[in-house]
């Protein structure tokens, strides 16, 4: 490694650290929420460097793009209700105190095992390499998530549904009144919506033997969705249609789960011969159900469009 | 190294170059609009240079077709960013510096 | 120093700050984001660590997929509960922290 | 050729550390709306420089992602956070 690269590492290491930094401690929420998505797309980078193209696409598109719109969606409802800053967010008293010596501790803790650990230790790459002609696909990360821990998948897609079930139950977002869209912002959504839409196909079927996947393209497509409300605020009720869909991909992956388990294999053992097919087959209903979820926690539920309390 | 290479090192010294001249406007500049016109069209330039010296490498056609695509909706994506941020900004304005930005 | 080393001790770091604002601070939005910086500090470790081989180890980098999707829901269900928190009793910090100043 | 590619996506990289200093510094909220656009394009020509340093050409498509998704948080920032309109009387 020449030290060329490390100039590189070295600037976007310190970059990091230093907007964690200030998104804890400058005053103004609304600064430190722009610091936040920031800090999300230069966290993109940093995988690219730590060769994990998969997480980058992620991090990208959840980490930076739907968290950031749904911050800056609190941001305006807390607004509305007085200024949404502190004067001195860190301001260093005794409690406090104790409590940044016990994180330094732990910060001294962590590094001192980081540097200390073998370097020859190899994790579970080999075992992946030697599972992977089994796993029906070639993309290692993917076999991991839909195949080797299919459980841990499953389970996710459950979290997904338990938070829209909370934010529904919650019942917390009226919307906004519909501010009319000028015709610029009518031109971006018309263009980049088919390129989304794209993309996240693209994704997907990318996902087996490169970087992507259900999760990535989902949220691309979600983020279309979330473009779309926003140029031309529209509805997603709870209403019997949108929770089939929510459900859909959960449903698949189960009834898949449970088919293979009742001919004669266990459950979620995804058969060598099949498993390429299989794997494309929840991540299409899998896609369709997160982008959906994505797009139903941005607009919470909200009926009625004249920003009147639902509840 | 062939001249391609070299074409390709010169395009993206230029669009590296264009890149820091928008981050120094960002810094210099006396107000909102033109901090923004600076931001805008200097980035633009600059991921322009940056992605035609690199599509001079690119290793395969659909590389290329990517590299092509992307800038173009880069370029729409920010230019109309700029005009809603504009927008806004002279909406504030027009609402006089005291008044206070309310939500209903 | 080896790009491992650099973004995991940076991950280190990160993961500290977020603690210690998720502990230290009073607005709940900005809890919130520093749960969410936590979080990425233990990406960035593991990522990091995962990164020490040529190719790197898969199954650390499944695990942050999973754990970004996670932190997505966490973060829109708390802040439906703050707006909520909010709307209901009229201020962003919880009760225990009104009061002081 | 790879070293200067790494070097240059550096540059880029310092080029955006400098444009934040605007977004900390402010004043008005537009300033910090524009972090959007500056790290979107800025993130994208360091995805780009480094997908050919690095030798992995799918890195384009995380530039792809990058550059739809920093249009969209573009106009979440106008439209929850600028002015509302039709306050003024104007529109």
């Amino acid at each position: 490694m020449s030290g060329d690269t490390l100039v590189l590492d070295l600037v976007l290491a310190g970059l990091l650290v230093f907007l964690a930094w200030r998104l804890l401690t400058l005053s103004d929420l609304f600064k430190a929420t722009v610091l936040f998505i920031v800090f999300g797309v230069l966290l993109s980078l940093a995988w690219v460097r730590l060769n994990a193209p998969d997480v980058a696409l992620a991090e990208a598109a959840i980490g930076a793009g739907v968290t950031g719109a749904l911050v800056l969606d609190a941001l305006r409802r807390l607004d509305a209700r007085g200024p949404a800053d502190e004067a001195q967010p860190l301001r260093l008293n005794l409690p406090r105190l104790v409590g940044a010596l016990l994180v330094m501790g732990l910060g001294a803790f962590l590094l001192w095992s980081v540097l200390s650990l073998p370097p020859g230790w190899r994790g579970l790459s080999s075992e992946t390499a030697a599972a992977m002609p089994r796993s029906g696909v070639v993309n290692p990360v993917t076999a991991s998530l839909l195949n080797f821990r299919g459980y841990d998948t499953l389970l996710e897609i459950a979290v997904l549904m338990l938070a829209v079930l909370g934010v529904w139950t919650l019942n917390a977002e009226p919307m906004p009144p519909a501010e009319p869209a000028g015709p610029i912002l009518d031109v971006l959504v018309k263009a980049l919506l088919p390129p989304m839409v794209v993309v996240a196909g693209y994704l997907l079927w990318a996902g087996g033997h490169a970087p992507g996947g259900a999760f990535q393209g989902a949220a691309v497509l979600a983020a279309g969705g979330i473009l779309l409300h926003l140029a031309r605020p529209f509805n997603v009720a709870n209403r019997g249609v949108v929770r089939l869909v929510i459900g859909f991909g959960f449903a698949v992956f189960l009834l898949v789960g449970l088919t293979l388990a009742t001919l004669g294999g266990r459950f979620l053992e995804l058969p060598e011969r099949h498993a390429g097919i299989l794997i494309l087959m929840i991540e299409t209903a899998a896609m369709i159900s997160i982008a959906l979820t994505f797009v139903v926690l941005f607009v919470g539920n909200a009926r009625d469009n004249a920003g009147r309390d639902t509840s | 190294m062939g001249p391609s290479e070299w074409l390709s090192m010169v395009m993206v010294s230029v669009g590296v170059f264009f890149f820091i001249a928008g981050s120094v406007g960002l810094i210099r500049l006396p107000d909102v609009l033109t901090r923004l016109h600076a931001l805008t069209k200097a980035d633009n330039v600059g991921l322009g240079f940056i992605v035609l010296g690199l599509s001079l490498q690119a290793g395969s056609l659909l590389e290329l077709m990517k590299l092509l695509l992307l800038w173009p909706l880069a370029l729409l994506a920010s230019s109309c960013a700029c005009y809603l941020v504009a927008e806004a900004t002279l909406l504030q304005s027009r609402r006089g510096p005291g008044a206070r930005r309310h939500v209903r | 120093m080896t790009p491992p080393i650099i973004y995991a001790s940076a991950g280190a770091a990160v993961l500290c700050l977020g603690l210690f604002g998720f502990l230290a601070a009073r607005h709940v939005l900005r809890r919130i984001l520093a749960l969410n910086v936590m979080g990425s500090g233990v990406f960035m470790m593991l990522v990091a660590l995962a990164a020490r081989t040529d190719p790197p180890d898969p199954i650390p980098h499944a695990l942050v997929l999973t754990g970004i999707v996670v932190a997505v829901c966490v973060t829109a269900l708390a802040l439906a509960l703050l707006t909520r928190m909010c709307r209901d009793e009229g201020s962003a910090l919880l009760p225990e922290d009104r009061d002081i100043e | 050729m790879t070293e200067f590619m790494f070097l240059m996506a550096a540059a880029v990289l310092g080029s955006v550390a400098l444009g934040l200093w605007r977004v900390v510094r402010g004043p008005t909220r537009a300033d910090a709306m524009m972090a959007a656009q500056l790290v979107g394009s800025g993130g994208v020509a360091v995805l780009l420089l480094l997908s050919h340093a690095m030798g992995r050409a799918h890195l384009v498509d995380v530039a792809l992602v990058v550059v739809l998704l920093a249009a969209m948080v573009s106009v979440a920032f106008v439209r929850r956070l600028g002015p509302v309109r039709g306050d003024d009387g104007t529109e």
